[in-house]
């Protein structure tokens, strides 16, 4: 009962953070909001005790994923007041579009038959001892290696591409050499000059 | 819980043996660039046309298996259709390093990476090619894509390649994202992500979730061959992409591709063929009418052949929509044919451009015949070729995707298609009309001649003609392979 | 003498390909080379004529060589009644068009001449392929060449022309395409004799019928899909249009007698109104628009339109002949004079179109108001115009006439207005040949261009004067030509009036 | 009968003809008029030796094929000849007069430079006449028939220069076209219910094919043989130049005189007559088609006489008279009188051919003048011609006694004993002829030879006595073509136009006189034979109910008596009053013809106008043509075919391409939303079927 | 307890929210960005509910590769993201539209 009360708020959390995500004039915030889905989703898998993977969602995701996101929005110095949301009048058709697909998922769903299996059953419930780590770290390993491995490769991917497409020395880059200023002298900075007074006429 | 046994031995693993060495390949790639790169520019792509040649070499020495294997728990499946395929990914990925090299040595983005993201997308596709599980197709769906969004934005200096970049990721990212829905679905209703075990549980008449399913995998798919209407940054990245990609994504992935479409749909949910052929015919129908009509009104020849791609795509699929193994056959055989061809093509627009000149305009191409005969032979038969003439290899796949369309009675379909090729045949006409029957235009520079590459390209132009007259071997091959 | 027909297809394939090789700095000997293929071609297919027995409606000197196993389409060659004529009419008029392109091609000439060779190759292949998939390949194959002919030869409108002419050919061939594989997939295997066997339900006749007609019409041409040809003519080269006119056309006439009648009879019985409504129309319409041209290459062009209406006319005849007279005797007289005539107009249209291709060289005009008394400067050749012309009205004696006559008497026993309506072309003819002659030329010198023209060469006076020896030989014995097409044409209306639905 | 011989007769003049035509320029102008008249020659003596075989020796009939032209389908098509007395008789004919021809040509052509070509024209004419003759199948009819055709057709545009001449070689022949249009139907015809193209076959078949009924539409037909028969008569229309197929004819005299005088007096235009009464057995099984080939020879006879009288180009006169000359013996076939019809081509051919001469002869005289305004009084300088000619037109006229009266006479008496449908207009149309034909005739006489000499002063200003002799031709000034004559190197200009006119060279009058006695014994010599004794057999076959010749024989007793009789019928009288009238106007009181032509002024533009027939061909029938042509041309062809069927369909591709490109915005929001419709609609559609 | 119908519905919602967003939005290419990670998360919804409601573990490893390759994903994107700005000076979806026709 407690269970579906908190699945029932978290849910409306998350499909509002959902909303402000896209609604929000500044990315700033639609980047915070998203922060929040993940927040509330996280709960609800550990709601349904899938608690691995709901702590690996924040690590990853709030913890890297959004704060790259935020780095880059703070690096693109974009000026806000241009991005302001420019629904075109046409919105109405991709709102609409958006609702047609809603229902035809979730009509679906709750079709009788629809998905031929019993929609309303809960979770299979598991052993006082189970621990989803260890499930997941078992197969993990040893039947998934080969999907790992790629994983790994698929990552190695990400950095060489993001350094090739972002790294660059330009020349006449200026940067500041602080050993430099350390080391400067008053003679580097300062000329004195001696010049004779003027004569009173 | 599961505890599979999981010790590999060498025999257990030989299968892989391109997949395992390729990985190896990039990391040597990725040091030699590291650390020789910067001085000698050559190197790094030598070296990776070395590696592709051992590569190729090991696979055919360790890699061949002519029955059906699964390996790594079920994660993998080797046949010879993958042995094959992963051989024509090696030979096409050469014979692209191979062309492109000069051009991007004028573009200055010879880099290491460009090899390195080459080889993991080629990876990907080895991946896909042999994959039996969901999550082996995703992995190597991703991997493919993202090694080529990389290579799409690789000219950093290039406003229209960010452009096209970007599109093609945001647009392929929803198009991962319904694949993953699509596969979750399915995984939810029949319990297994191993394509074979699915194969066993999906069958017709499929229920609605299954249906949903199959809808948004099957649109993941199109997407990714490039069917109408999910065919919408296929033109932008073609034409927005330095030519040496284009080249690129217009054939290697094409193979990995037709491989997704058969091991996820005919493999895995053969039993829902009856469902998705439909929703395949519509698509394929709307990609040979908008890919032909599109192309006609084109000036830019990049764009041209990419409307080209929707339209021989469109074929390609009208193989799947047979659902036999004759359709598939066919299809295979389209799709080599194809890939063939655009080589060939690109290949030559690759020859023709010069720093500060992409020679992807139609006008570039006026009077060819007399700047450079060869070039122009070249591209005339390549063109007719896809225009489906005989003598040339094009006809025989057009042939053989109506062949299988009659074999399942699919008349009007055959009645589109054969309408549709005349039409299409207009603008591959356009462009040999330009080179041969025009006067060229001065500001035209003049063709450099390097002669290993023009003799590659001989050699593609003349495949094309020889396979022309004698199919059948290339026929025998791609049936032996379905069956 | 067991592969002759592969060497009269390769031979001529071959020079080609040396002659495109040795290239335009040794042009002299690229001309002798084509010279001597095209004349050892048409040597070595005298054999053919002699060898061949006319008792038979089998397929003679036959090639089988697996070529596509998988396809079961074999590399197989023969020859019967109705193809042995055209494949000597090939090797017959190619050397003239050699001989008429000799020093008139200054550009890319070794191109010129390999595309001609290599088109010979091809067409011969079309004409002696006794397997449909072969006989594709050879059909479109074969449109390359003429196309880029065409389109690097040809006029100003050259581009228009060239690719009007290949979307039409080609959007044609691709339906036929579809109803061989069809077949294929029925018959399982692609050898013409067993597509001629299958039996087919009459839904499935209607489409394949409809299918070959796509492409034989176009290529005849009927009217309506006629309007490429006038184009392709005018801008064509004096040897493309020497061979579209000769031989080309008559691939359409062929194809309905090789693969409509035979493989969709009781489509051909059920829809015969409707091809020969659409010969008459060409004869009488086109007729009408000939004789207003102004263009000579035009007006034979449209004139090569009537008289291959009679060739659609004659083949189909033969329905109506049987229902009208009850019995088969006679019923081939239209086949007959449908054969004869392709074979006439194959002569007569290349004559035609080298003379306007004489004019053209020297005086680079082909509008009619440009002349006018060319023979006061140009007699001899005058003379041999005239004679064409008249033989273009099909006059008696000449081979025009022959098939012509042979059309008419069989209409009139398919139906009196049938026969009308095709006599007329007597007039029209008369009228259209005939003004064009009165035009160009008799009459005062037109002017001080038509004054300073030089009479034939001897160049030209060969090629003129073979053709009109053939012309008169055709004209006043064509017995032996009958002779040669008759069992096959026996056959060929056995096959056409027995039923193929399966019961 | 020997083959070869027979064979011989056709082949001479042919052999011949390619000896001067192609080795003209060896064998030089002696050469090729040897060689022409050496064969032609030839060729007549055996025919002679042929007619006197099978007239006299009663050597049966030869029908027998020469070689095998085709065979289609199991219908034989033979070259062959058939030889009995009216082919004989029909083969001396020809050769002789051409014989007199090439003779005569020498002297006529001396000077043109054309003159190998033209012994060539005229031998090969002399073949495909032979041709026609002999043969014994339609095939080889119809192969002659157009050889002629087109000979005479070369022969017309002999002068390639002139544009007059060339129209008039169009002219004739697309007319002949038009004919053998039809010949070729009714031969289809009767090969359609033989299944055989000879003679033969079609006599035996002709009692059937006079019950058959020919299919018109699904529930109607006509009765074949009358449609058969009436086909093959349009093409002796066309030949025979008979209303209202005969306009090209009086443009044929653009050829020199010679031609006019072959083709049109002896030979070719006899054609159409040869050829139904050689189809008499079928004729004679269809009462229709006679009364058609009746009223059509009627109408000629009289109406085309008339033209003559109002004429001054005395080619043209002469031509005139031949169309109504032919116009009765086409009466004569049309009342089944076969054997008077080629009775009267017989003597015809004589005199015709003599006038014809005689005028070339004057015109030689006159400088190529054909103006009878500008002669006059030319007897005493030229006494042969007109001596010769005299004999001619009381010929032409039916003076008893003379040639032309035995045949035109029983042909008038005939028409008079048939009771077929239109006999009665028949014969009043051929007893107004009679007036008409003398009047003409002798108009041209008195022009010509008497009367005051109007030839002395300057040529120039008589272009409107061309316009009346080209009638209503295209707009090309006669003056010019004529002048273009002159420009034909004609040797007589060599000595100006001051002299006196004096009598042509021997080549000409010899053929003069030699024709003159004939078409002054010949009628005499041969009436009781030819017409009234049974000369041609079988040859022609005539049913009992029709024989009006029979009718007309049973009150004949020898020529001396039916000539007395001849005195005393209206036909003499009528040619006497012609003659009075002719003297009456054109010597003794031109005024009175003036004025009389004033007072039927429109009658007068009438006759000039040749009944509009020429204004109707060239205004309405050329033009609607053109029209039509055009109309296809460009409306059918450039604008519906290729403007809708074609370019329109490719605009229309090119076009919808153009609307789809416009979806491709570039904006990547609207990329996915075509993605994310697609997704819809596919689910929404699968989702309602799956 | 808490339904796999709601929780498919709850994943079902977010999708079509997520992919709304990447069409409606007109300005901001970042924003697309985030739009993805929510489409992924929505999958993720869909595979964690059907693992464990099967009770089986093999779609939880599923979304830990999707999680990996989201990031993967992300950091190319933002990559991208940089070049396109460097190169335009504007992230604007309005302005993406040089490649068109």
């Amino acid at each position: 009962m407690l269970v579906e009360i908190l699945f029932y708020i978290f849910g409306t959390i998350l499909v509002a953070a959902a909303l402000g995500v896209i609604v929000a004039r500044n990315p700033v915030y639609s980047a915070l909001s998203l922060v929040l889905c993940f927040v509330t989703s996280a709960a609800i898998w550990l709601l349904i005790e899938a608690e691995f993977l709901a702590i690996v969602l924040v690590l990853v995701y709030v913890g890297a994923v959004m704060v790259l996101f935020l780095f880059v929005v703070m690096m693109l110095d974009i000026n806000l007041d241009e991005l302001r949301h420019g629904f075109t009048r046409f919105a109405w058709l991709g709102w609409l579009t958006a609702l047609a697909v809603i229902f035809e998922i979730v009509g679906v769903i709750w079709a009788r038959g629809g998905l031929g299996m019993d929609v309303t059953k809960g979770p299979t419930d598991t052993a006082a001892d189970y621990s989803n780590t260890l499930e997941l770290g078992q197969i993990l390993y040893t039947k998934y290696v080969y999907p790992f491995e790629l994983a790994a490769v698929l990552l190695l991917v990400a950095i060489v591409a993001a350094i090739a497409l972002t790294m660059r020395k330009r020349p006449g880059h200026k940067v500041q050499d602080i050993s430099k200023q350390v080391a400067v002298r008053a003679s580097d900075r300062i000329r004195v000059v001696k010049m004779d007074a003027e004569k009173r006429s | 819980m599961p505890m599979t046994d999981t010790i590999m031995t060498w025999s257990s693993v030989q299968p892989a043996i391109a997949e395992i060495y390729l990985v190896a390949a990039i990391c040597v790639v990725l040091l030699v660039d590291v650390f020789a790169g910067e001085k000698r520019p050559g190197l790094t792509s030598t070296v990776t046309l070395f590696a592709l040649a051992v590569g190729a070499a090991l696979t055919v020495a360790y890699g061949h298996i002519t029955h059906h294997a699964v390996l790594f728990d079920g994660m993998y499946v080797a046949d010879e259709l993958g042995y094959v395929l992963k051989l024509a990914g090696f030979l096409v990925v050469a014979v692209v390093l191979l062309y492109s090299r000069t051009y991007l040595e004028n573009r200055k983005i010879m880099h290491g990476e460009y090899y390195v993201l080459t080889l993991t997308a080629l990876l990907g596709i080895f991946v896909l090619v042999c994959a039996n599980s969901l999550l082996t197709v995703y992995i190597g769906v991703e991997l493919l894509a993202l090694s080529v969004y990389a290579m799409v934005a690789f000219d950093r200096d290039s406003g229209i390649a960010a452009e096209s970049a970007i599109k093609y990721f945001v647009l392929g990212a929803i198009a991962s994202g319904a694949l993953l829905y699509g596969m979750s679905l399915i995984y939810g209703l029949t319990g297994t992500l191993d394509l074979e075990q699915i194969a066993v549980k999906v069958h017709s008449p499929s229920n609605l979730g299954v249906i949903l399913g199959l809808v948004f995998i099957v649109v993941a798919v199109a997407f990714k061959l490039g069917a109408v209407p999910f065919h919408m940054w296929l033109p932008d990245v073609y034409q927005g992409s330095p030519t040496s990609v284009t080249l690129f994504i217009s054939t290697a992935p094409k193979i990995a591709y037709f491989a997704l479409a058969l091991r996820l749909l005919a493999h895995g949910l053969g039993g829902a063929s009856a469902e998705w052929s439909q929703m395949l015919s519509v698509l394929a129908i709307l990609s040979l009418i908008v890919g032909n009509t599109v192309a006609l009104v084109q000036t830019n020849i990049k764009r041209l052949l990419a409307y080209s791609t929707i339209s021989n795509v469109g074929f390609i699929i009208l193989g799947f929509v047979a659902a036999t193994p004759s359709g598939y056959t066919a299809a295979l055989f389209y799709t080599l044919v194809y890939v063939l061809g655009v080589l060939g093509s690109f290949g030559v627009i690759l020859l023709l451009s010069r720093t500060g000149y992409e020679a992807d305009k139609l006008d570039d191409f006026k009077g060819l015949y007399k700047r450079d005969p060869l070039l122009a032979l070249a591209m005339m038969m390549l063109m007719f070729s896809t225009a489906g003439v005989p003598p040339f290899l094009g006809f025989w796949a057009k042939l053989r995707i109506f062949q299988a369309l009659w074999e399942t009675q699919h008349f009007w379909l055959v009645v589109i298609a054969a309408a549709m090729s005349a039409v299409g045949a207009f603008y591959y006409l356009r462009v040999i009309w330009f080179m041969y029957f025009d006067q060229p235009t001065g500001d035209a520079p003049e063709v450099v001649r390097s002669t290993g590459v023009r003799v590659v390209l001989a050699v593609n132009a003349a495949a094309v003609f020889i396979l022309g007259v004698m199919p059948g071997g290339l026929l025998d091959l791609c049936s032996r392979l379905i069956h | 003498m067991h592969d002759l027909l592969s060497v009269l297809i390769w031979l001529p394939i071959g020079a080609g390909v040396l002659v495109l090789l040795l290239g335009e700095r040794n042009i002299v000997a690229g001309r002798w080379i084509a010279l001597a293929a095209t004349i050892l071609t048409l040597i070595l297919s005298l054999p053919l004529i002699a060898n061949f027995d006319t008792t038979t409606a089998n397929f003679q000197f036959p090639e089988n060589v697996a070529w596509i196993p998988r396809f079961h389409a074999n590399y197989a060659l023969g020859l019967d009644g109705i193809s042995l004529p055209l494949v000597v009419l090939t090797a017959f008029i190619t050397i003239f068009v050699v001989i008429a392109g000799w020093s008139v091609i200054e550009v890319r000439a070794a191109q010129y001449f390999a595309a001609f060779l290599i088109m010979e190759g091809l067409m011969i292949g079309v004409f002696s392929a006794t397997d449909a998939l072969l006989f594709y390949f050879f059909w479109e194959a074969m449109l390359i060449p003429m196309f880029l002919i065409i389109g690097i030869w040809g006029g100003p409108r050259r581009v228009y022309a060239t690719l009007k002419f290949f979307l039409y050919t080609f959007l044609g061939s691709v339906f036929m395409l579809a109803a061989l594989i069809f077949m294929y997939v029925k018959a399982g295997d692609y050898s013409i004799a067993s597509f001629q066997r299958l039996p087919l339900t009459l839904v499935e006749q209607r489409w394949i019928f409809v299918a070959f007609l796509a492409a034989f019409a176009v290529k005849v041409p009927m009217w309506p899909v006629h309007t490429w040809l006038p184009d392709a003519h005018v801008e064509a080269p004096t040897g493309g249009s020497v061979i579209l006119a000769a031989i080309m056309l008559k691939m359409g006439g062929y194809g309905f007698l090789r693969f409509s009648l035979p493989i969709a009879p009781d489509a051909s019985r059920e829809l015969d109104m409707l091809l020969i409504s659409l010969s008459l129309i060409a004869v009488v319409y086109i007729g009408f628009v000939a004789i207003v041209q102004q263009d000579m290459k035009k007006l034979i062009a449209y004139s090569s339109i009537t008289h291959m209406g009679f060739v659609t006319l004659g083949s189909f005849l033969v329905y109506d002949i049987v229902r009208a007279t009850g019995s088969v005797q006679g019923a081939g007289m239209g086949m007959d004079g449908a054969m004869v005539q392709m074979v006439s107009h194959g002569l007569v249209s290349g004559a035609l179109f080298l003379c306007v291709g004489v004019l053209y060289d020297r005086m680079h005009t082909r509008q009619i108001a440009d002349y006018g008394g060319v023979i006061n400067t140009m007699p001899i050749f005058a003379a041999f115009m005239v004679m064409f012309a008249l033989a273009n009205t099909g006059l008696p004696g000449t081979s025009g006439f022959v098939g012509e006559y042979l059309v008419i008497i069989a209409a009139f026993k398919a139906s009196f207005w049938y026969s009308l309506l095709a006599a007329t072309t007597l007039v029209l003819s008369a009228v259209y040949s005939l003004w064009l002659v009165k035009r160009v030329i008799y009459g005062p010198v037109g002017n001080d261009r038509v004054a300073a023209l030089q009479d034939l060469n001897g160049r030209e006076f060969l090629i003129l004067a073979t053709l009109a020896i053939a012309v008169l030989l055709v004209g006043i014995w064509p017995a032996p030509l009958l002779k040669i097409m008759q069992p096959t044409i026996h056959h060929l209306v056995d096959q056409a009036i027995a039923t193929k639905i399966p019961l | 009968m020997n083959p070869t011989l027979l064979l011989l007769i056709p082949m001479l003049p042919l052999i011949a003809a390619v000896l001067a035509g192609v080795f003209g320029r060896v064998i030089g102008r002696v050469g090729s008029h040897t060689v022409t008249i050496a064969g032609v020659a030839v060729s007549c003596a055996l025919s002679l030796y042929v007619l006197k075989q099978i007239y006299w020796d009663g050597v049966p009939t030869y029908n027998a094929p020469v070689y095998t032209w085709l065979i289609s389908d199991g219908m034989h098509m033979d070259v062959g000849f058939l030889i009995d007395r009216l082919t004989a008789l029909m083969m001396v004919v020809v050769t002789f007069v051409s014989l007199c021809v090439h003779i005569y040509t020498i002297g006529y052509m001396a000077d043109d430079p054309g003159y190998q070509r033209f012994f060539a024209y005229i031998s090969l004419f002399t073949f495909s006449m032979l041709m026609l003759v002999m043969a014994n199948n339609f095939m080889q009819l119809f192969f002659g028939w157009e050889g002629v055709g087109v000979v005479s057709d070369l022969l017309i545009g002999f002068w390639y220069t002139r544009p007059t001449a060339i129209f008039a070689n169009l002219k004739a022949f697309v007319v002949n076209r038009i004919g053998d249009f039809g010949f070729v139907l009714g031969i289809a015809g009767i090969a359609y219910y033989t299944n055989s193209m000879s003679y033969t076959d079609a006599f035996a078949a002709a009692p059937k094919m006079a019950q058959a009924i020919l299919p018109m539409t699904s529930h109607s037909g006509v009765a074949a043989l009358t449609l058969i028969c009436i086909c093959l008569f349009i093409g002796a229309m066309a030949k025979s130049a008979q209303v209202p197929l005969h306009v090209w004819l009086p443009d044929s005299m653009e050829g020199p005189t010679p031609i006019s005088a072959l083709i049109h007096a002896a030979t070719m235009v006899t054609a159409g007559i040869f050829m139904v009464a050689r189809m008499s057995p079928l004729f004679e099984h269809s009462e229709a088609a006679l009364s058609f080939v009746l009223v059509i020879g009627a109408t000629t006879a009289f109406f085309m006489g008339l033209l003559g009288v109002v004429n001054n180009d005395i080619k043209r006169v002469v031509a005139y008279s031949t169309l109504s000359q032919l116009g009765y013996m086409t009466v004569a076939l049309g009342v089944s009188a076969y054997s008077g019809a080629i009775f009267h081509l017989m003597t015809h051919a004589f005199f015709k051919a003599l006038l014809f001469l005689a005028a070339g002869s004057v015109i030689i005289a006159m400088h190529h003048e054909q103006d009878m305004r500008k002669m006059g009084g030319l007897a005493k300088y030229m006494p042969i011609t007109a001596i010769t000619s005299w004999i001619g037109a009381l010929a032409l006229i039916g003076t008893p006694f003379f040639a032309g009266f035995y045949s035109k006479d029983a042909i008038i008496e005939a028409v008079g004993e048939s009771h077929r449908w239109g006999a009665t207009y028949a014969y009043w149309c051929v007893l107004g002829g009679v007036f008409v034909t003398a009047l003409y005739t002798f108009r041209m006489i008195f022009m010509t030879f008497h009367g005051p000499e109007r030839f002395r002063h300057k040529h120039g200003e008589h272009a409107d006595a061309h316009d009346h002799g080209h009638g209503a031709d295209h707009g090309t000034a006669p003056a010019h073509a004529h002048d273009d004559a002159h420009g034909h190197g004609d040797g007589h200009d060599a000595h100006g136009h001051g002299g006196d006119p004096h009598e042509s060279p021997p080549v000409v009058t010899i053929p003069l006189i030699a024709l003159a006695i004939p078409s002054v014994l010949i009628g005499f010599v041969t009436v009781s034979s030819v017409l009234f004794g049974n000369y041609f057999g079988d040859s022609i076959q005539v049913l009992e109910q029709n024989n009006v010749v029979g009718e007309v024989g049973r009150e004949f007793h020898g020529p001396v008596a039916f000539a007395l009789h001849g005195f005393v019928s209206p036909p003499f009288w009528l040619a006497a009053a012609g003659v009075f009238f002719a003297w009456l106007f054109f010597l003794k009181k031109p005024s009175l013809a003036n004025s009389t032509a004033r007072a039927f002024s429109w009658v007068r533009t009438l006759f000039i106008e040749k009944y509009y027939f020429d204004w109707f061909n060239q205004v309405v029938v050329a033009r609607l043509t053109r029209w039509i042509g055009y109309g296809l041309w460009k409306g059918g062809d450039e604008v519906l075919i290729d403007g809708g069927l074609v370019n329109g369909s490719a605009h229309t591709i090119r076009w919808f391409g153009s609307v789809i490109r416009r979806v491709q915005n570039g904006y990547l929001y609207s990329y996915a939303f075509w993605m994310v419709i697609g997704l819809a609609v596919l689910l929404g559609w699968y989702l309602e079927h799956g | 307890m808490i339904t796999l119908g709601q929780l498919l519905t709850l994943s079902g919602i977010l999708f079509s929210l997520s992919v709304a967003g990447i069409f409606l939005n007109r300005k901001n290419v970042i924003l697309l960005l985030m739009c993805i990670e929510l489409l992924l998360l929505a999958a993720n919804f869909n595979f964690i509910a059907f693992s464990r409601y099967l009770g089986d573990i093999h779609g939880q490893v599923f979304v830990f590769f999707v999680l990996t390759v989201a990031a993967a994903e992300s950091a190319i994107g933002l990559a991208i993201l940089v070049v396109l700005f460097r190169e335009r000076r504007s992230i604007n979806v309005e302005d993406l539209n040089t490649l068109r026709g």
